[in-house]
């Protein structure tokens, strides 16, 4: 019953924190961080209890929905998921924190938001139904779109308007190839279904199967965000409140990243090999792109944006390398790119709570008067070029090495970004720490609060850069059996059904 | 006794509704232009009789009351209007109330 | 006593973290007793398990692993150590360096307000380099090979106030980090080749997997190669450690002369395997590094910044390594990094005092006549020149350099070119280095003295004047008594150079040639600025385009910036609104355009809908007509 | 037969075509009376007398009567009658009545591509119509009942003389 309690607790905490406003804004904040401190110790919980890392599916929630079409409420959680469920509670309940004196107007209807952003975001790591998956996804959308236009910045609502139409134009995308893999299954099977387990069996024709395949990656590549379709990145996250661009940088496109894994890979894999070399190709493209646009932004918010940017590139490259240390990159580079451009964007909001600007031309010189802010910020601008020791390290090393046995010409320059990453990283601690101090006023330091949210942050990074093997344990085996390249398309069927079944003979943990 | 072609019962409603028609055209007087209406409404009607007639059936005159009834409504809401925005505008010019511009 | 292997690079990481979270409050008398202590232990530990060590059988290593860092699908890097004779060594002039700096430091930074900081940092960096040192697979190697880069970084910049030392400490970062990528993909190749990165692992199987001058080896080597010359200020990657100059003196010593600087030279020794299966690899070193060694030997003539000039007889004399490593005089070229830390560092501690007692006055000219007033610093500094000139039998220096001279003359793999531009170098090294001497210290004052050094200043300058004189004598030519204990020791490990047969009894006649070649170098700067003072100004005016071409560093800089930066910058200033959003920001307008045309078509006049209405009817009509 | 029904229809045909080139708005109500008359002549003769009676009842009663009340309402003056001469020249009649012929043209095009049937002038009476209005029907006589509850709740409340007032969004425009 965990599984749908993540959901449901992380929505009634949303509503009663919206209740609660009319009360008193103090007890909205301590709800919503109650809830999300909560969820975190749960999925903890469930991290430490996981039964050894053989097993593939940890816990399972399953009952109908519409029967009548094949829908139900299929919850499951593998080391993937779980990683990023931990991944999603730790930075929602930064997330609260940081609103905690950035907020001040509709403070109940803004927590209300970040609750069921939050929400959505579980169900999608969640949802093995594909109509279920499909509800989340929509449902993580909606309230992100209202935070942005409400406590957005000066042009917000042109960067959500731009944000929803970009996701919501490529979702429905992917609402056909779903409903096109329902109907393609369900006519060979005669077993209507959108289960994601039922569905990996099913033999699409390559043709067909091509488009279903592009119609997911339409969805993902604009949430991961790849280069053609990164436009509405840079504008939502620099509009964004800081909670929301936390959210829209750490959680969102990881989201489209775990839809690559979870779902381009296992259900199409022989389609996503034929345009493994494009997408890598663009994966690439991205990762130079990106940093060659983060470094002359002048708006701190959009040039962090940008570096995302350039990230999300090795998740493409990893992805579309087909082995098991690429693939662990991918993993640990959602986990960590989320912790790392998310503190930066927290960087960005302290900053931006102090001079009341975003321009890095009007910064300088604030290692002075903020030597913490400026120790924090050396960190992870290091942890954004891959400095080793920090978390992002590992991650682009094992992407890289594992994406130097699918190609060579690729990883190079996917190697040189790591010298574009070096330079945009160096131009931001140059602009905002060094020099003269730019602001006449003395600006005071972090507060206890700030502190605080900026050592669980510094701390979880160099945890994950020294200390990764716990990570990499628990994503071993579902990544592993994603990449399992089976003989032929029937055995992996086959081996996949006895799979699960092995797992629900154990039974004791099957809810 | 001459019998009525059915098709002489059809022309008629066919110049009839067009006269109609012209008349809500050319008209700027929103009254003429419900006027317009009331005859062009008349017309359509004149040919659901007609079509009546020729099958011997009564759902002709069935239709011919629908119509009737219809027009009834439209008339009271069609002059309420009228008086709202002569109320509002000052005016009967049709042209004139067009707040509606896209 | 092995098992506190750890601690050697555990206890610098602690003083560092100790000093980070707590440096801005605890006392200030606390904050050099951290920092150099940790240090001092550290050397204190290197010193116990370095007897231990050499007294056991010779070839045996010690090994410490810590903890499983990463395992995936076979790609199992550790935090492991290994130590041998050449971590060792290594480990000895870090530690000892780097304490004696340290101690230095505690004067030197007293009035900086970031003191604490500046601790802090100094002992990251020393932590760092002891993991690169250690390290037993070449990941772990990475990562102190990027700390020390961070720590590069910070410590030019330190004083951050300053736009210009931010950029200084910026180029330094970016242009190792371009030689640090080139490393990183040879890491991904060895690691495809082999399975592993362990260092032992690809000593033992290199030569299974590799046939010798194979394509792969050789990109291999080349990519190390590529890692090696950027931390290491060589060709074509050097321009950058000049510029780094802008960091505090104790830095310049501990990180741009005695250590980090020399990681590219531990990091061939250690790979040494590879090179030998990639010959041209290897002459490609060699080139490097004769190459190097005259260019900054020659733009070092020029410099008026006192630490310019070192900075560039630094990248000179690790060209001599260079030179060495690829000629397989690989104990050689350790010897010469060990030497050159202890001199160099002598140096630069001795040009921090004098530049702080004259008020951070840079420039050369505008010194003099030091001599009387600073007498400790004066006379070390005097003993770390003759080591770096290489006066003969005296100084440390001339056994080092003259070991290198001779292989580059008789070694196997040596050739009369190599032979030549060490020669050169040599005497260009003698001719600058005494320049820089009759310069500060002789002639009439002309700038006031403001501060004598203390205690902590000199002590550490003493003892590394002793080293700089004393450290040759463990490695002594066979003309002048043989004796090897420095190679013997590095043996096991390093093999030994091959001689040309029947070459050895001109041995004498190279080192008298290298001697008289110091001593008329020196002779020559007394000549110019001893004697004739006047005449270096002269010659300055007669060729001003060459003088300004080495004084530029032969214009490297300039070259980076018009075919790299400039372009780069070009290409993002161009694109800053990103020209990706351009179709889309056309489809709105497109779409705006039609919502415009049919907005059009809402006149709000009830006639003309009525029209289209009828048209439409008309157009249905026909239709139906029609078909 | 014929010839009643071509008398009505003649007279139907001209009294519309004065109704709609009358610049006064009484007389062409008047001409509209008439016309509804010639009509209700014609259902008459088509066999339909029941509804004869209903379309001189309620149109030429009911509907023209209601008509001539909110002209008076109105109170339109003799400019009223100038202003409608201004508005019905010659440039504006052209193309609405192009665009009407040519669909003429079409319907009559179509009704003449049928063969020709003569209508048996049968009597349809009230009861029969009854009958039919209350058995097939008879869902459609309680939506006709809901249009003219609903015709009478918005006439109601259009009509209601209020305050000029204009909408929130055209009041921003205004300003």
């Amino acid at each position: 019953m965990i599984l749908p309690g993540f959901i449901v607790s992380l929505m009634g905490g949303g509503i009663l924190a919206w209740i609660a406003s009319q009360k008193s804004l103090v007890l909205t904040r301590w709800i919503s961080l109650l809830t999300v401190t909560v969820n975190l110790l749960g999925a903890l919980v469930v991290w430490w209890q996981q039964p050894g890392v053989s097993s593939l599916w940890l816990l399972d929630y399953s009952i109908p929905w519409i029967p009548q079409f094949g829908i139900s409420v299929h919850l499951a959680v593998d080391g993937l998921s779980l990683l990023m469920l931990l991944l999603t509670f730790f930075l929602g309940a930064i997330a609260v924190l940081i609103s905690w004196k950035e907020i001040q107007n509709r403070v109940g209807l803004y927590h209300f938001c970040l609750l069921w952003v939050l929400a959505g975001i579980t169900g999608v790591f969640l949802a093995m139904d594909l109509f279920l998956f499909f509800f989340f996804w929509e449902v993580m959308l909606i309230p992100m779109f209202f935070l942005i236009i409400i406590w957005g910045h000066e042009n917000s609502r042109y960067a959500a308007f731009k944000f929803f139409i970009f996701t919501q134009a490529s979702g429905l995308l992917m609402l056909v190839a779903i409903l096109g893999l329902y109907f393609v299954n369900g006519n060979q099977t005669g077993n209507y279904t959108f289960d994601y387990f039922h569905l990996l069996e099913a033999n699409i024709a390559p043709g067909v199967a091509m488009w279903l395949m592009l119609g997911f990656l339409a969805a993902f590549a604009v949430k991961l965000p790849v280069v053609p379709f990164h436009t509405w990145l840079p504008d939502a996250h620099s509009q964004a409140p800081t909670a929301g661009s936390l959210i829209l940088a750490g959680l969102l496109l990881k989201t489209g990243a775990y839809g690559l894994l979870r779902f381009i890979v296992p259900l199409f894999r022989d389609q996503a090999m034929v345009i493994a070399p494009w997408a890598m190709a663009i994966g690439v493209f991205g990762i130079i792109y990106g940093a060659i646009l983060a470094f002359s932004q002048t708006d701190l918010k959009r040039l962090v944006a940008y570096t995302s940017v350039s990230h999300m590139g090795f998740i493409m490259l990893g992805v579309f390398s087909f082995n098991e240390l690429a693939a662990q990159g991918v993993v640990m580079q959602m986990i960590t790119h989320g912790i790392s451009t998310g503190a930066l964007f927290i960087l960005a909001g302290f900053i931006y709570e102090r001079i009341h600007t975003r321009d890095i031309t009007r910064m300088g010189g604030f290692w002075k008067s903020m030597p913490f802010l400026g120790a924090c910020g050396l960190v992870f601008a290091m942890a954004s070029l891959g400095l080793p020791g920090l978390g992002n390290f590992v991650a682009e090393f094992l992407t890289l090495v594992g994406a130097w046995q699918a190609t060579h010409k690729f990883t190079i320059i996917a190697t040189l970004g790591l010298v574009a990453a070096t330079i945009y990283s160096l131009r931001i601690l140059q602009k905002v720490f060094y020099g003269t101090q730019a602001s006449a006023t003395m600006l005071v330091d972090l507060s206890i609060r700030e502190r605080f949210i900026m050592m669980a942050l510094v701390v979880s990074i160099i945890w994950l850069g020294l200390f990764p093997q716990p990570i990499l344990n628990t994503s071993k085996q579902p990544v592993k059996t994603i990449l399992e390249v089976p003989d032929t398309a029937r055995t992996k069927d086959k081996s996949m059904q006895i799979e699960i079944v092995s797992i629900q003979g154990k039974g004791g943990r099957y809810e | 006794m001459t019998t009525i072609p059915a098709e002489y019962g059809l022309v008629l409603a066919t110049v009839l509704f067009m006269l109609g028609l012209i008349s809500l055209l050319i008209r700027r007087n929103i009254v003429f232009m419900l006027i317009s209406v009331e005859i062009m409404l008349n017309a359509a009607g004149l040919a659901f009789i007609v079509a009546g007639s020729r099958w011997s059936q009564a759902d002709g005159q069935v239709m011919f009351l629908f119509i009737l009834t219809m027009a009834a409504a439209e008339v009271s809401v069609g002059l309420a209007l009228i008086l709202q925005i002569y109320h509002q505008l000052k005016t009967v010019n049709s042209d004139e109330a067009s707040k509606m511009k896209g | 006593m092995s098992n506190l292997l750890w601690l050697i690079p555990a206890l610098p990481f602690a003083g560092s973290l100790i000093l980070i979270v707590a440096g801005s409050k605890l006392p200030k008398k606390y904050v050099p007793l951290i920092g150099s202590g940790s240090v001092g232990v550290s050397a204190f530990i290197t010193l116990l398990i370095g007897m231990e060590f050499i007294t056991s059988e010779s070839g045996s290593v010690i090994k410490q692993v810590l903890w499983q860092w990463i395992d995936v699908a076979g790609f199992s890097p550790a935090f492991g150590f290994h130590l041998d004779s050449l971590s060792l060594v290594f480990i000895f002039v870090i530690t000892f360096v780097g304490f004696l700096i340290h101690v230095y430091s505690a004067e030197f930074m007293a009035e900086d307000e970031g003191y604490a900081r500046f601790f802090a940092f100094l002992n990251l960096f020393v932590g760092s380099m002891l993991i690169l040192v250690l390290a037993d697979n070449l990941l772990l190697l990475y990562f102190g090979w990027e700390g020390v880069g961070l720590c590069s970084y910070l410590l030019i910049g330190f004083w951050y106030q300053e736009e210009k030392n931010g950029s200084a400490a910026r180029k330094a970062f970016i242009i190792t980090r371009v030689g640090d990528t080139a490393m990183a993909i040879g890491l991904f190749m060895i690691f495809k080749t082999m399975g592993t990165v362990n260092l032992v692992d690809i000593q033992g199987q290199a030569t299974s997997v590799w046939t010798v001058g194979s394509y792969e080896v050789t990109l291999i080597a080349l990519l190390l190669l590529g890692g090696a010359v950027g931390k290491s200020a060589q060709l074509p990657l050097q321009s950058w450690l000049p510029d780094a100059m802008a960091g505090p003196s104790p830095v310049s010593a501990l990180i741009h002369a005695a250590t980090m600087v020399t990681a590219g030279v531990y990091l061939i020794a250690r790979t040494h395997v590879v090179f030998e299966l990639a010959p041209t690899a290897q002459f490609v070193v060699g080139v490097l590094g004769a190459v190097t060694l005259l260019m900054a030997g020659f733009s070092a003539l020029t410099q008026y910044d006192l630490k310019r000039v070192l900075a560039y007889s630094t990248i000179s004399q690790i060209g001599y390594m260079f030179l060495a490593l690829g000629i397989g005089a690989w104990s050689s070229a350790i010897f010469h990094f060990m030497i050159h830390a202890f001199f160099k560092a002598l140096l630069f501690l001795a040009a921090g005092a004098v530049i702080m007692a004259l008020h951070h006055e840079h420039d050369m000219f505008k010194m003099g006549g030091l001599r009387k007033k600073l007498p400790v610093i004066y006379w070390t500094f005097l003993i770390g020149a003759a080591s770096l000139a290489a006066l003969p039998l005296i100084t440390a220096g001339f056994y080092s350099k003259d070991q290198i001279l001779w292989l580059a003359w008789a070694g196997e793999k040596g050739n009369t070119w190599f032979f030549l531009a060490a020669l050169v170098g040599a005497f260009i090294t003698a001719i600058y280095t005494f320049r820089m001497v009759f310069l500060t210290f002789f002639g009439e004052e002309k700038t006031q003295v403001s501060h004598v050094p203390g205690s902590l200043i000199n002590i550490p300058l003493i003892v590394l004047a002793v080293l700089s004189t004393g450290a040759g004598f463990i490695e002594v030519p066979h003309s002048l008594g043989h004796l090897q204990w420095f190679t013997d020791f590095l043996s096991p490990l390093l093999p030994i150079t091959i001689i040309r047969p029947g070459i050895e009894s001109t041995e004498w006649m190279i080192q008298l040639l290298a001697a008289g070649l110091s001593i008329g170098g020196a002779g020559l700067a007394y000549y110019f600025y001893g004697v004739r003072p006047s005449l270096h100004i002269q010659i300055k005016n007669a060729i001003p385009q060459v003088h300004n071409f080495l004084l530029k560093g032969w214009r490297f800089d300039s070259l980076y910036d018009w075919t790299f930066v400039k372009p780069f910058v070009y290409l993002s200033n161009v694109n800053k609104n990103d020209l990706v959003d351009w179709p889309f920001n056309a489809l709105v307008t497109v779409a705006g355009f039609i919502h415009r045309l049919f907005a059009f078509t809402q006149s709000g006049i009830l006639r003309w809908y009525l029209i289209g209405i009828v048209v439409g009817a008309i157009l249905i009509l026909t239709l139906g007509i029609l078909i | 037969m014929l010839i009643i029904f071509y008398i009505a229809a003649a007279v139907a045909v001209i009294a519309t075509v004065l109704v709609i080139t009358q610049h006064n708005l009484v007389h062409a109500l008047l001409y509209l009376v008439v016309s509804f008359l010639a009509v209700a002549m014609a259902f008459y003769v088509l066999g339909a007398p029941f509804i004869a009676a209903l379309e001189v009842i309620i149109y030429a009663g009911a509907i023209v009567v209601l008509m001539i009340f909110v002209i008076m309402m109105l109170n339109l003056r003799q400019e009223s009658v100038a202003q409608e001469k201004k508005w019905l020249n010659a440039r504006i009649v052209i193309g609405p009545v192009i665009l009407t012929l040519v669909l003429a043209a079409e319907l009559l095009y179509m009704l003449s591509t049928e063969t020709s049937v003569h209508l048996t002038g049968e009597v349809i009476g009230a009861k029969a119509v009854g009958m039919s209005l209350y058995g097939h029907y008879v869902i459609g006589v309680e939506l006709s009942g809901i249009l003219l509850m609903a015709g009478i709740v918005g006439a109601y409340h259009l009509g209601r003389q209020k305050k000029k007032v204009t909408h929130r969004f055209l009041e921003k425009q205004e300003e």
